[in-house]
């Protein structure tokens, strides 16, 4: 089976770069024409504004499901009543497909028929929200979907992580003076080194794939403005039936990934052995 | 023998006109298998994949055109050629371009079931009356009258932000404004210079002009939840394709009484001879059997019952004029008049370009649509790159 | 004399169990306090309540008369060393030295100077750039004690800070911990299993079980005069004999297997007659001799010699009870060897078998 | 110096006065309370949507509760919808998604596990490449391996049935439980491991009776993982299970995405939240495993 | 006599880090082999290499005069006692002890036969089923004996297998593990940092430095005559006094801080004259008198007393250098007193100061 997996990853990454260089449409053929899918795919306005899309959902995805589920972790972890109660209720977006929740979270986003026509209703005139239909905002439309889903879990990891910390370790922190917000960024976080890894991988592999949440939500749009690169992909890998584009496109991607794994290997495998 | 048949066809009107076919082919002695999977996205994927990975489906339902092209092109479509033959469906099919989509190098691999034609623009009657407005007839009076529908709150022109609809309306334009010719010029000929012409940038300047006649929270919708708007009378109009007639009746409105349509947007009558249909990959042993239910199959399909029936549940229009419409509703009458002109018949994108092409108008409509700051000239200019580029 | 530390009806429960039970101790300024008892008598608990580390369920606690009991534990001027070490295991031992002084903005140069002091008094100078998983268990030992040095506060809690450590490094660090406690003349409460450094290292030992302090006395008088059996047989290793029997002739006498032997010079209260009653010896105060004397000796068999370096522990049998008596190592005797034993009254310690009070 | 205050002056014996509102705490609760807000907000307006008939939700306020209480939307989503021309709602595929979904969480994790155990106890030659490829791995994103996927389940000649979904489950399934695993068991005691050997337990039984029943915990967090990973899955359990196993998520697709026809939001809601419920339940059940899990993990033995 | 154990040249590398270097030991048949030396000398990985636990970098290991280099732990005919004790928490006593056996596919008569003999030995025969969550650390400790006792090995392994409990448990325990080896007469090697523990239980000591063996004698032996300077410092508690000076007069006196002292009686090689020496002698080597005795004694200063239970240690200085001599706990020496001590040469150690080597 691990032998399996291998040939899985390792093949069907081999596969995926050498068909990016052939002409396939709706069937992978090995009809080669070179660079031509890449020379289409930077040309592409699209495929730019995913990159760019990626890089800013990524970013404040990743640094947001860190802050949002390590805080409430640590809130979690203050000895609170109901706390069964609170994680099951931040965990349980995490159960749900996004077919539907993607629906629901347009309408409370939508102004006229969400949040905004509520507090209107209720008196807020002046209250403003039209995430989605501007192109300068629906990427928050898209964090705030995207995170709702998935801090939860990171929540949990983090709670795990910090149930795991040695009690005397917050003792000696108190006796040392050490406030609470102190002795979590300086010495419990670096203590939760593995929680840590592991939650990083979950998150940042959900964003490089984040495909069902887009079209759930908001279908790219307005324009290209929440299109991303996974969505690219398969656009072009199904609805459009050109394979050849949508494996450069994805060729892309798994370089990018690439370069993240590779160093971050080396510095996990190559440290270990110094010691 | 059991036949398998993948569809997405999976709303209530859409399952009753399968049920159509389903009964038809039991009837024949096979059995069939239902394998609906809503979404053509969805679906796509799993038939190719079916199909590519050597657990084909008996029947499928599948987008003409150069979509399959590269399934037939691999040997994995039962032929239909001799059926077609026998049964002459050249002679009975029309328009006779239905079929041209089916032919790959002279054979014909699939049956057209129905023509859908998104050329309608669909309208609430009591929207404009009740705000002392004439009912428009054609887009410049419709125009003309969006800015009293907006001061009154409602929104002139329903849309949802899926690029298809955005671009199946910069399509209604091309043929509505820019003209028959315009459009067979793009449409067959694939020719850039039309692309570039005078009549081409009045669509880009009508589709300008819409950006202003929509609300803000279009992007994501639904179309149907655009028709919504309309039927509710939150929205004034909506240009959509024939299937927008469903979402009516289901609310119980009627055609010229609550809600009117408009071919061509008023002004150019015709309509495009998009549609369905189905394909029979070939089974993967062989087996003659299965072949020989495909081949009854398909016959059943193009069969003047099936196609009766089956189009009056679906909302679309038959394939072929031999058979008896009364019982259509006065807006598919109007398609039929229409469909009985073989000048006002207009081949569909579809059929033309590739997906991918598609896509990429679709990409291009899209961003033009959406990004006000985009010039009528630098999107042009892409269009007609697109277009000679295009294979 | 000041009192430094004083703990009030202190109670402390854990849910329903109770931990702590109505403690109350007072700690004179400078004074070396040790506590000692077995594995989960409330040791750790104890100190970690005069650290403010746990909430009271009742009492209170005052340092250097203050009422601390609701204070912070870095308000109240006490340097804690945990009993696994607790290091922040990302820092390197600098690190962790000055973690607690930098957050306390203190100017680098004094921090610096601090470090280094500790550093030396510890021995940890060249460790001061690795971090603790690069340590061995004792160098992680006195990082932690030296975690506590560098804050120079007044009292100071060890929950046995010496534990892990070899024998050498252990008397080492526990003749440095004494120096320590001249030099800075701080209030020192220190919890262990070892009774050498307790008997050592404390003005004042208090022996704990079940979350009660059963005797809180200099180290001599515990050692000498436990208050109660637990306290005569938890301390001085290897640990005192006790002879089960009971005081006779008005309490002249204590009769056990058919000896008796005479109590005169008992040191403590007259012994009145008991049907039960126990006689505690320590090994070192008993004689082995070969000839028997009349109400001085009891009859004995050599079991097994053990020889502990400059002394051996020679057990022994007497009419079913196994004693232990220490002898200088060089004096050798055979098992099965038929002697006698006699025994020190006058560092004797009787107890009632009831009550198990001494008398 | 400190003043000397006269002892028992103040400060009465007792409890540390609570008080109830203690400003941290009421801050710390309102977080919790607001954060709750954000996270349960789309559950409200599911629950009050799938429990209102079309008409309402036509017109209404999608934050107001229905004005008239009907549970049709969830019996129809249950046992009614149509897909295609079988009316069975949800209910035809349920056991499928169980057929599908228990062996695969089974087998995913026992292969995971295994995985985790030989990369954190028995480093073997290149489990190091291994690891990365495995972490690589996990950013691949799927549909992009559906073509060679199916190939070489055709060539297995698996395609189209229940192994295939399972051996499919099960790779993706490898790289993040691997990591989860393999973390997870590198924080356990090494002298466990070692006490094993010295008593004659192979690389099978060191796992299977020690190590094994010790993370109960760590089994329960990656089943949760994978229960709702799988049971939520649709493009996998479509395209290599065969249509006679087609897991419910076709069902609810089907349900939900219907292009063309009236969209009934309710039945979708409703649809949804009982495709969910499964999962759900496992977390409701679980929950106290899940992080007293972990943590007994996390502390070195 | 036989060979139980045998390590020739074993060499073990972390990574570039060299732990054992170049190490040799025989061990005998039903020998008790105690290794002590400081924290982080490598004996915790020289068992782990006995145990077939590590992967040599070099050398070789035989046990019962067999090859086992590369055989597998269970292979090895040993049984070990971890540290941590190491008992699979999810599994009652009698799981702990059968697991072993039960890999070894025993029947199962058999197997309840020795969990029953080894339940009875240590006695925790009513605990037999509980899990180790529910045991203290002393009944914890006896299962983790119990588990090494079932297998029926020749070689047992322990590894610090007292080092976490009280005193008192830890003495009982002590002895209990001298009876079982008297009782089984197996091999055993046993990793201490209790020097009682190590004087009393071993036939042989070895002290361990750095990854080598510096000596490896009875332990009267290595307590009485030192290899070197290492061993004399480490073994014992208060440890060996060094006198800093030269052996002078041709070898017959060694001269310290201007008195001299006549080296006859001196137990060990001729001394020779040498620039720089040193003397060691143990605190209960050391009388204090009141009247200087010429070549016999060297003035000193009392500094401080510790007692400790039966005896007192009497901290003096002389000639700058600090010195620790046992008294009887009665013996009161008021801080400043001046006294004289007199060394008993016969038991005293000299050394080579540049070599470190006992003369
Ligand atoms: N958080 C807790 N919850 C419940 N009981 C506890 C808790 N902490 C400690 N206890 C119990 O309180 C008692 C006292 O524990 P404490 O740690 O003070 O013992 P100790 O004297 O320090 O023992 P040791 O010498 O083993 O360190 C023990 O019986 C222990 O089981
Ligand atoms: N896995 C490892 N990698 C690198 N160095 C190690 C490893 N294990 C032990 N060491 C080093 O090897 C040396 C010997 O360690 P070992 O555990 O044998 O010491 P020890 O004598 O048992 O000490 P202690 O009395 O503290 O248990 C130490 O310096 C330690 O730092
Ligand atoms: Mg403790
Ligand atoms: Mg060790």
């Amino acid at each position: 089976m691990i032998v399996t997996a291998l040939v899985v990853f390792v093949g069907c990454s081999v596969w995926t770069v050498v068909y990016s260089f052939t002409a396939s449409r709706a069937l992978p053929v090995s009809k080669f024409v070179g660079l031509d899918q890449y020379e289409r795919l930077f040309s592409n306005a699209r495929w730019e504004q995913s990159v760019t899309n990626l890089l800013f959902y990524g970013v404040f995805a990743l640094v947001f499901s860190f802050v949002i589920g390590f805080v409430l972790a640590a809130l979690m972890d203050q000895k609170i009543r109901f706390e069964d109660t609170f994680r099951t209720i931040y965990l349980y977006p995490f159960a749900l497909s996004f077919i539907v929740t993607g629906v629901v979270w347009q309408w409370i986003l939508d102004p006229g028929l969400g949040l905004q026509a509520t507090l209107r209703g209720l008196g807020w005139e002046t209250f403003s929200l039209n995430l989605i239909g501007s192109k300068d905002t629906v990427i928050y439309a898209l964090l705030i979907a995207g995170l709702w889903q998935g801090t939860g879990f990171v929540m949990v990891l983090m709670l795990a992580g910090l149930r795991g910390i040695d009690e005397d370790i917050w003792k000696a922190a108190r006796v040392d003076g050490i406030p609470k917000w102190k002795t979590y960024v300086f010495i419990v976080i670096p203590m939760m080194r593995g929680v840590m890894i592991t939650s990083l991988v979950i998150v940042a592999s959900g964003i490089v794939r984040l495909y069902d949440l887009v079209v759930a939500l908001t279908d790219g749009g307005p324009g290209f403005a929440s299109e991303v690169p996974a969505k690219y992909v398969f656009d072009h890998m199904f609805a459009r039936a050109n394979i050849g584009q949508g494996l450069a496109a994805s060729t892309m991607m798994l370089l990018s990934v690439l370069i993240i794994v590779i160093p971050w290997a080396y510095l996990e495998f190559g440290r270990k052995k110094g010691r | 023998v059991e036949l398998e048949v993948t569809h997405w066809w999976t709303s209530g009107g859409e399952a009753a006109a399968v049920k159509v076919m389903a009964d038809a082919v039991t009837g024949a002695g096979i059995t069939w298998v239902d394998g609906a999977i809503a979404g053509g996205d969805n679906a796509r994927p799993i038939i190719i994949s079916r199909i590519a990975g050597g657990d084909p489906m008996g029947a499928t339902q599948l987008n003409t055109g150069r979509d399959a092209e590269d399934l037939i092109k691999a040997g994995l479509m039962t032929d239909l050629t001799d059926l077609a033959e026998a049964e002459g469906w050249k002679d009975i099919i029309r328009p006779a371009k239905l079929l041209d989509a089916c032919t790959y190098e002279g054979r014909i691999y699939c049956v057209p079931v129905n023509i859908h034609s998104f050329q309608w623009m669909w309208l609430n009657r009591g929207v404009y009356e009740a705000n002392g407005l004439a009912v428009p007839t054609n887009w410049d009076e419709f125009v003309a009258s969006a800015a009293t529908l907006k001061e009154k709150g409602i929104t002139p022109l329903a849309i949802g932000g899926e690029p298809w609809q955005i671009n199946g309306m910069a399509g209604v334009f091309t043929v509505a404004l820019g003209g028959l010719d315009l459009y067979k010029k793009l449409n067959i000929e694939k020719s850039a210079e039309a692309a570039a012409s005078p009549e081409m940038t009045k669509v880009f300047e009508a589709v300008a002009a819409a950006r202003g006649l929509v609300d803000e929270g279009y992007v994501g919708r639904a179309w149907n939840d655009a028709t919504n708007m309309v039927i509710t009378g939150k929205a004034g109009a909506q240009i959509m394709g024939d299937w927008a007639q469903g979402e009516f009746s289901v609310a119980g409105q009627t055609a010229g009484k609550e809600y009117d349509c408009l071919p061509g947007l008023g002004f150019n009558p015709v309509l495009d001879t998009g549609g369905d249909a189905f394909f029979f990959p070939k089974p993967a042993d062989g087996n003659q059997e299965v072949i020989d239910a495909q081949l009854k199959m398909a016959s059943l399909l193009v069969s003047p019952e099936v196609q009766v029936d089956f189009n009056l549940k679906k909302g679309s229009l038959p394939i072929r004029a031999d058979v008896n419409l009364d019982a259509a509703n006065a807006c598919m009458q109007k398609g039929i008049e229409i469909l009985n002109n073989p000048d006002n018949v207009l081949p569909s994108g579809e059929q033309v370009w590739s997906s991918d092409t598609t896509g990429q108008f679709e990409d291009l409509w899209v961003e033009f649509f959406t990004t006000p700051d985009m010039t009528v000239e630098d999107a042009q200019a892409r269009y007609v790159e697109i277009v000679s580029s295009a294979d | 004399m000041k009192s430094s530390i004083s703990v009030r009806d202190l109670t402390l429960n854990f849910g329903a169990v109770s931990v702590l039970k109505n403690l109350n101790l007072e700690v004179a300024e400078g004074e070396f306090i040790v506590l000692l008892g077995p594995s989960g008598c409330g040791k750790s608990t104890l100190l970690n309540c005069l650290a403010g580390l746990l909430d009271l369920s009742d009492g209170q606690i005052w340092i250097k008369g203050q009422n601390v009991t609701w204070a912070e534990p870095n308000e109240r001027g006490i340097g804690m060393v945990f009993q696994s070490y607790a290091l922040y295991p990302q820092m390197t031992v600098r690190g962790n030295l000055s973690f607690g002084l930098k957050n306390a903005r203190m100017p680098q140069a004094e921090i610096d100077r601090r470090v280094a002091r500790a550093a030396e008094i510890l021995q940890i100078g060249p460790l001061l750039d690795r971090k603790p998983g690069a340590l061995s268990g004792g160098q992680r030992q006195r990082v932690a004690i030296g975690r506590a040095l560098v804050r120079d506060v007044d009292v100071f809690l060890f929950d046995e800070p010496l534990s892990n450590l070899d024998a050498k490094l252990r008397s080492e660090l526990r003749v440095e911990i004494k120096r320590l406690h001249a030099r800075l003349g701080n209030t020192m409460v220190y919890v262990t299993h070892d009774q050498i450094e307790a008997l050592t290292l404390a003005d004042r030992i208090a022996v704990m079980r079940g979350g009660i302090i059963q005797q809180l006395d200099a180290p001599q008088t515990i050692y000498n005069k436990p208050a109660n059996l637990f306290v005569a047989g938890f301390i001085g290793s290897p640990s005192m004999n006790f002879l089960h029997g009971a005081v006779v002739d008005g309490g002249r006498g204590f009769s056990v297997a058919g000896t008796v032997i005479a109590l005169e010079g008992y040191d403590g209260g007259r012994p009145v007659e008991m049907a039960k009653a126990i006689l505690g010896v320590r090994p070192e105060h008993i004689d082995i001799v070969h000839e028997p004397e009349s109400g001085r000796t009891i009859p004995a068999t050599v079991e097994l010699d053990e020889p502990m370096g400059a002394d051996s522990l020679v057990w022994l049998t007497t009419g079913g009870a196994q004693l232990s008596v220490r002898v200088p190592v060089e004096r050798r005797l055979a098992p099965g060897t038929a002697v006698h034993l006699r025994l020190d009254v006058g560092k004797a310690s009787l107890f009632d078998a009831v009550t198990e009070q001494r008398v | 110096m400190p003043t000397s205050v006269p002892i028992d002056a103040y400060s009465p014996h007792g409890r540390k006065p609570k008080r109830i509102m203690e400003p941290r705490r009421i801050m710390l609760y309102a977080v919790l309370l607001v954060a709750v807000l954000y996270y349960i907000l789309p559950l409200w307006v599911m629950v009050m949507t799938s429990l209102k008939g079309m008409p309402e939700i036509r017109l209404g306020n999608i934050f107001a509760p229905p004005v008239e209480i009907t549970f049709e939307p969830w019996v129809k989503a249950w046992s009614e919808a149509c897909t295609g021309l079988k009316c069975e709602g949800l209910r035809a595929g349920f056991w499928n998604s169980v057929q599908i979904t228990v062996p695969s969480v089974i087998v995913s994790m026992a292969v995971a596990s295994v995985s985790g155990y030989a990369l954190s106890f028995w480093k073997f030659r290149g489990s190091e490449v291994f690891f990365t490829i495995l972490i690589f791995g996990s950013f691949i994103p799927y549909q992009v391996m559906l073509y060679p996927l199916v190939v070489i389940c055709r060539e297995l000649g698996i395609y189209g049935t229940l192994p295939a979904v399972i051996l499919i489950h099960t790779i993706f399934g490898m790289p993040i439980l691997t990591l989860l695993f393999r973390n997870y068991f590198a924080s356990l005691p090494e002298e466990l491991f070692k006490a094993a050997r010295v008593d004659g337990a192979g690389f099978w039984g060191i796992f299977l009776k020690v190590l094994v029943p010790m993370s109960v915990p760590i089994f329960v967090v990656a089943t949760i993982l994978q229960i709702t990973g799988i049971w939520n899955d649709f493009l996998f359990g479509v395209v290599f299970a065969g249509t006679q196993n087609w897991p419910m998520t076709v069902q609810l697709n089907n349900i939900v995405n219907s292009t063309q026809g009236v969209k009934e939001y309710n039945l979708n809601m409703a649809a949804t939240m009982l495709t969910g419920l499964v999962p759900l339940t496992v977390y409701f059940l679980s929950g106290k495993l899940f992080v007293r899990g972990i943590a007994a993990g996390a502390v070195k033995g």
